[in-house]
């Protein structure tokens, strides 16, 4: 069995789309510092270093861990670096807590990072490979044909992306640290906004920001003694599967699904819509919150956009399962980091410590990541409570 | 600690350019004879994989991708990825066998160096203020560590070209090495220098291949009926990015590493290191404190072959093999990132 | 089965990073652009040429700068008798650790010279300047053996 | 007092890096085909399922695919987005539309562009045929088919794409 290990420290830089201020170093650097302010603790008090962020080529430095062992205090430490594209900020929180619930570490700190204003993340992620047709469209090109085949199958109507749109941005609002700012948003200027990749629209779409995200892990003897209300986690899951192949689920992947289904079941979770209290689930694109509510299983297969257009998902709408009260990825989005705001954020909540984006009373939390092609997925489950 | 056998370890021959041949071409194969090894029929019959990779040694995003068409990933696995070497994924799917969530665990590591120039690509590792913008290659950065120690009197061009006849000749009995042959020191000496003070002997060649390791509980590996060898300890730990503020001549987190893993708690038969440059590999063996009675990189290490992001990998495995063949008891295999030694993994393997 | 050709093309992975510096790498770069050379000092008082930001023993930040002459000694070297086409030089030239006068830590640049036998681990050097500052790490263009004063 | 000049708060770092990419065997042998003007799948010795382009693996079985299987230039559309934007290093001006498309005879997509169509009329199941550059310009590449066009074809029922055989849908 593993041993119990609790979240006892959360940093965060705020998101923006550059942050011309600082080095990559003091990017990470403040996340760190922050999450051990958080933590109580100092340089010292932490064992090993687990840091992730997606393709070196948006930084264009390569395995950067190597220059980010002084900023990170690592100097005589262990360093383990994470890549598993788009869900790296969740699997990289997944391999930090395996430091210490395998029993090997008391303490670790992880940190996952993007510095996408370095260069151009289109740029990074379409790189011209020889023999092959330059038609990468980027990842909402990747994701459009996926969304419209949802539409089709779902019948769902066609302003549900439009409603995640304005409802992420009315819960990034409340969150001082997101990126997009967006209090007076309205469904008529998501509906108006530049068709990006149809049916995306631009404000249906993540922004490119700056920023990192840090945790400190505990084992549960120093959890214990921690300042601050520990968020135990309570399950961890990771699940791949190819980019292509013959039949695969492109809408609903396998993965996902299965991924979901351990966690859940680690957690002790049957009904995930009444057993959680929040999720901060990845949704890059407006219309994978209702693919996701559905893949997550909150929802029969079908009829995920339904919990969208009643406001179950929304916390300005007093729905039963606010889905990213911090605004979530459509207001942040430094790649890397992504998927570890999502598990930093799910354990805010169940700390009590979400601010303006609290959901009262949340004691049961989900966090989740998924990148590549909709292929590699990573998730947890915190709680206020051990078990 | 719960005790880790290795049930199998298979490696691609090193070769300096692999041709028509892509990344999940170039693993496939691996995988196959290691499955075929220990009697698996793919990943679905392993608990978690891990890999090691670097997008920019083919100049890719999202290079690691690839291999997991390799692996036969439907229905969907556990499967996770570090973009270091491979030795570090093993390290991680360790933790994840000590938490209980997997059982065994399939890791591979593959680089195709040859696409790029590779010295010059490593440069954009470095500081990237103040160094990558210089392109520092890293055969010069090697060059001024091995120029320190010829110039504090603790080696000679001699103790290096030693290095390099004892990697080329232990090679011979490797079928994989990129570099072998019986080759005399001063005929080695004879050769002019290539980034002085070294010679391009004492360089690592350019390789282009792949590895794979299966590990498991003990009782697992009871469990297949294979022959296995104990992972006994496993630490790793970086130095500063700044080479001016460490000693190169030393490696102070190699010897960390290992005191972390426990090598000192019994004798050191055979280890084998990931030294890319000939004087690295004395620096590592001091370090370590290695001495007559272990003999070191009986494969002919990374100087007879390079296999960036699973060279780290295959020194575990080339010492599984030693280990099972009951040519030794127990030993140490090294891994490293990083210019000049700047991060190192140990690990301790013993006899079952 | 069709009988593949070996089908090879070049290609390049090309793109102009726009690096904020943050205060310590931006001050250092300032102070180059000026035509002067910086350190920090460490924890320890030990000046560090170039300045980096976080102290590797400690890790607190680091903030007291020092200028240090323009004039050092080779600590070591790497001799490059083929420059690759990255390299600062199209004619040979070495890579030094160069531990320049008032600093503690060498710093790493490339040091113009006829030939190999003309330096040495302990020869005096001194930074040459590029004819237009900017406000980057060529802004030494090189360092070349010191005059004798 | 001298004059004062602005903090440096930012460089500009040019990483250009020189790579000979050559491709893997199972891309070679599908190109050297459409250098011929001929699309080929290569089919998984377990699950039969055929894959072009062909990458040298069945993804779902993890099995090398040896056997070469000769394609149609007829598909059909899976799903496909229109792109309003302009995308670095892709000098297709927008919009344009880029659909997933699965030719007669293998069982996965590809992508490829869609041309001589009316946007808005684009569908999940259309039928569409490649056209071809002239067989002078033919290269080592995907783009010797300058896009897919619309064919007077009855749509695919979308459970049955992906599964039509070489010979072709007679609706």
């Amino acid at each position: 069995m593993a041993n119990l290990a609790a979240v006892v420290g959360i940093g965060q830089t705020k998101y923006t789309t550059k942050r011309g201020d600082v080095s990559i170093a003091g990017l990470v650097r403040e996340a760190a510092a922050n999450a051990l302010e958080d933590a109580g603790l100092g340089w010292d008090d932490i064992e090993a270093v687990i840091i992730g962020k997606a393709p070196d080529m948006f930084e264009g430095v390569i395995m950067p861990e190597i220059y980010l062992t002084d900023a990170l205090g690592c100097n005589g430490k262990p360093m383990l670096r994470v890549h598993t594209a788009g869900s790296v900020g969740g699997s990289t929180a997944l391999v930090a807590a395996s430091h210490v619930q395998s029993g090997t570490f008391k303490r670790v700190l992880t940190v996952a990072f993007e510095k996408q204003s370095e260069s151009n993340a289109m740029w990074a992620l379409s790189t011209p490979q020889p023999f092959s047709v330059h038609l990468n469209a980027g990842a909402g090109g990747y994701f459009a044909p996926i969304i419209r085949e949802y539409m089709r199958r779902s019948e769902a109507p066609y302003d549900v992306g439009i409603k995640v749109a304005v409802k992420d941005r009315l819960h990034g609002a409340r969150n001082p640290l997101a990126h997009l700012q967006k209090p007076d948003i309205t469904l008529q200027e998501v509906e108006e906004s530049f068709m990006l990749w149809d049916p995306l629209r631009f404000l249906e779409a993540c922004p490119s920001s700056d920023g990192a995200c840090a945790m400190v892990i505990a084992s549960e003897d120093l959890a214990e003694q921690s300042p601050k209300p520990p968020a135990w986690i309570r399950g961890v899951a990771m699940r791949s599967e190819p980019t292509m192949y013959a039949g695969r689920e492109e809408v609903s992947p396998q993965a996902g699904r299965d991924c979901a289904a351990d966690v859940y079941q680690q957690a002790g979770i049957t009904d995930p819509r009444r057993d959680l209290d929040c999720a901060e689930v990845y949704v890059p694109f407006s219309w994978y919150e209702p693919m996701w509510l559905e893949n997550l299983g909150f929802a029969a297969e079908g009829e995920g956009w339904k919990l969208t257009m009643e406001g179950a998902t929304s916390l300005d709408e007093g729905g039963d399962i606010p889905w990213n009260p911090s605004g979530g990825v459509l207001c942040s989005n430094p790649i890397g980091a992504s998927g570890m705001i999502r598990f930093a954020e799910a354990a805010r909540q169940v700390r009590g410590d979400a601010g303006a984006h609290q959901v009262e009373g949340a004691k049961l939390a989900l966090g989740h990541a998924y990148g590549g092609g909709a292929q590699f997925f990573s998730m947890w489950v915190v709680g206020s409570e051990k078990s | 600690m719960q005790q880790i056998a290795i049930v199998g370890y298979q490696q691609s021959d090193c070769v300096s350019w692999a041709g028509a041949t892509n990344e999940v071409e170039l693993i496939m194969p691996v995988l196959r004879r290691v499955f075929d090894q220990v009697g698996l029929a793919n990943a679905q019959d392993v608990d978690f994989v891990c890999s090691g990779s670097c997008d920019y040694l083919q100049g890719a995003a999202f290079a690691f991708v690839a291999g997991v068409d390799a692996l036969g990933a439907v229905p969907p696995i556990k499967e996770s990825h570090v973009e270091m070497d491979a030795a570090w994924a093993l390290y991680e799917s360790m933790l994840k066998i000590r938490m209980g969530h997997a059982k065994s665990a399939l890791i591979y590591g593959f680089g195709k160096s040859s696409p790029g120039e590779l010295p010059i690509v490593l440069s954009q590792q470095l500081d990237p203020y103040y160094l990558a913008p210089q392109w520092v290659d890293t055969i010069s950065l090697a060059a001024m560590q091995a120029r320190l120690m010829l110039d504090q009197g603790l080696i000679t061009e001699r103790d290096m070209a030693e290095v390099v006849a004892r990697s080329r000749g232990n090679a011979l009995n490797n079928p994989h090495a990129q570099l072998s042959g019986d080759i005399a020191v001063d005929e080695l000496l004879a050769q002019e220098t290539y980034v002085s003070p070294l010679r391009k002997s004492d360089c690592p060649p350019v390789s282009d291949g792949a590895s794979a390791v299966i590990i498991c509980t003990v009782e697992q590996a009871i469990e297949w009926g294979v022959p296995y060898a104990i992972i006994s300890g496993i630490d790793h730990r970086i130095e500063s990015h700044n080479l001016a503020m460490r000693d190169l001549t030393d490696s102070v987190s190699t010897r960390q590493a290992a005191q972390g893993a426990g090598m000192a708690d019994g004798s050191v038969d055979v280890a084998e290191l990931y030294a890319p440059f000939s004087h690295q590999e004395i620096i590592l063996t001091r370090a370590l404190g290695l001495g007559e009675n272990t003999q070191v990189n009986p494969s002919g290490g990374v100087l007879a072959g390079n296999l960036m992001m699973a060279s780290g990998l295959s020194r575990i495995g080339e010492l599984f093999n030693r280990i099972t063949s009951g040519e030794a008891r127990r030993g140490i295999a090294h891994a490293t990132s990083g210019p000049c030694l700047q991060h190192n993994l140990v690990t301790v393997v013993e006899s079952a | 089965m069709s009988q593949p050709e070996v089908l090879t093309q070049a290609f390049e992975l090309g793109f102009t990073y726009t690096r904020s510096t943050g205060p310590v790498v931006g001050r250092f770069l300032t102070e180059l652009r000026d035509r002067r050379i910086f350190g920090i000092k460490g924890s320890d008082g030990r000046v560090i040429v170039p300045p980096m930001e976080y102290d590797p023993v400690t890790a607190e930040e680091l903030s007291e700068f020092v200028e240090v002459g323009q004039q050092g000694e080779i600590v070591s070297f790497a001799w490059v008798k083929e420059p690759r086409a990255a390299h600062p030089f199209d004619r040979p030239f070495a890579w030094a650790m160069i531990k320049l006068d008032g600093a503690d830590v060498a710093m790493i640049h490339c040091v113009a010279a006829q030939s190999e036998g003309e330096l040495a681990t302990g020869a005096r050097v001194q930074a040459v300047w590029a004819d237009e500052t900017r406000g980057f790490i060529t802004d030494i263009r090189c360092f070349e053996l010191a005059q004798e004063n | 007092m001298s004059e004062e000049r602005e903090m440096i708060t930012g460089i500009e770092a040019p990483i250009y890096l020189q790579y000979k990419f050559t491709a893997g065997s199972a891309p070679a042998r599908f190109l050297s085909q459409v250098k011929k003007g001929v699309l080929t799948g290569q089919r998984c010795p377990g699950c039969q399922n055929v894959y072009c382009p062909p990458r040298g693996s069945c993804a779902a079985c993890g099995l090398p695919t040896e056997e070469e299987v000769v394609l149609s230039d007829k598909a059909t559309v899976q799903s496909f987005t229109i792109v309003a934007i302009p995308i670095p290093n892709n000098p297709i001006q927008p919009p344009y539309i880029i659909a997933n498309l699965v030719p007669d005879g293998s069982n996965i997509s590809f992508i490829h562009l869609m041309s001589e169509c009316v946007n808005e009329e684009v569908h999940i199941g259309q039928r569409v045929q490649a056209l071809w550059k002239p067989e002078e310009e033919w290269d080592y590449a995907m783009d010797n088919i300058r896009y897919f066009k619309p064919i007077d074809e009855p749509d695919v029922p979308v459970d049955r794409i992906g599964t039509m055989p070489v010979t072709g849908w007679e609706g």
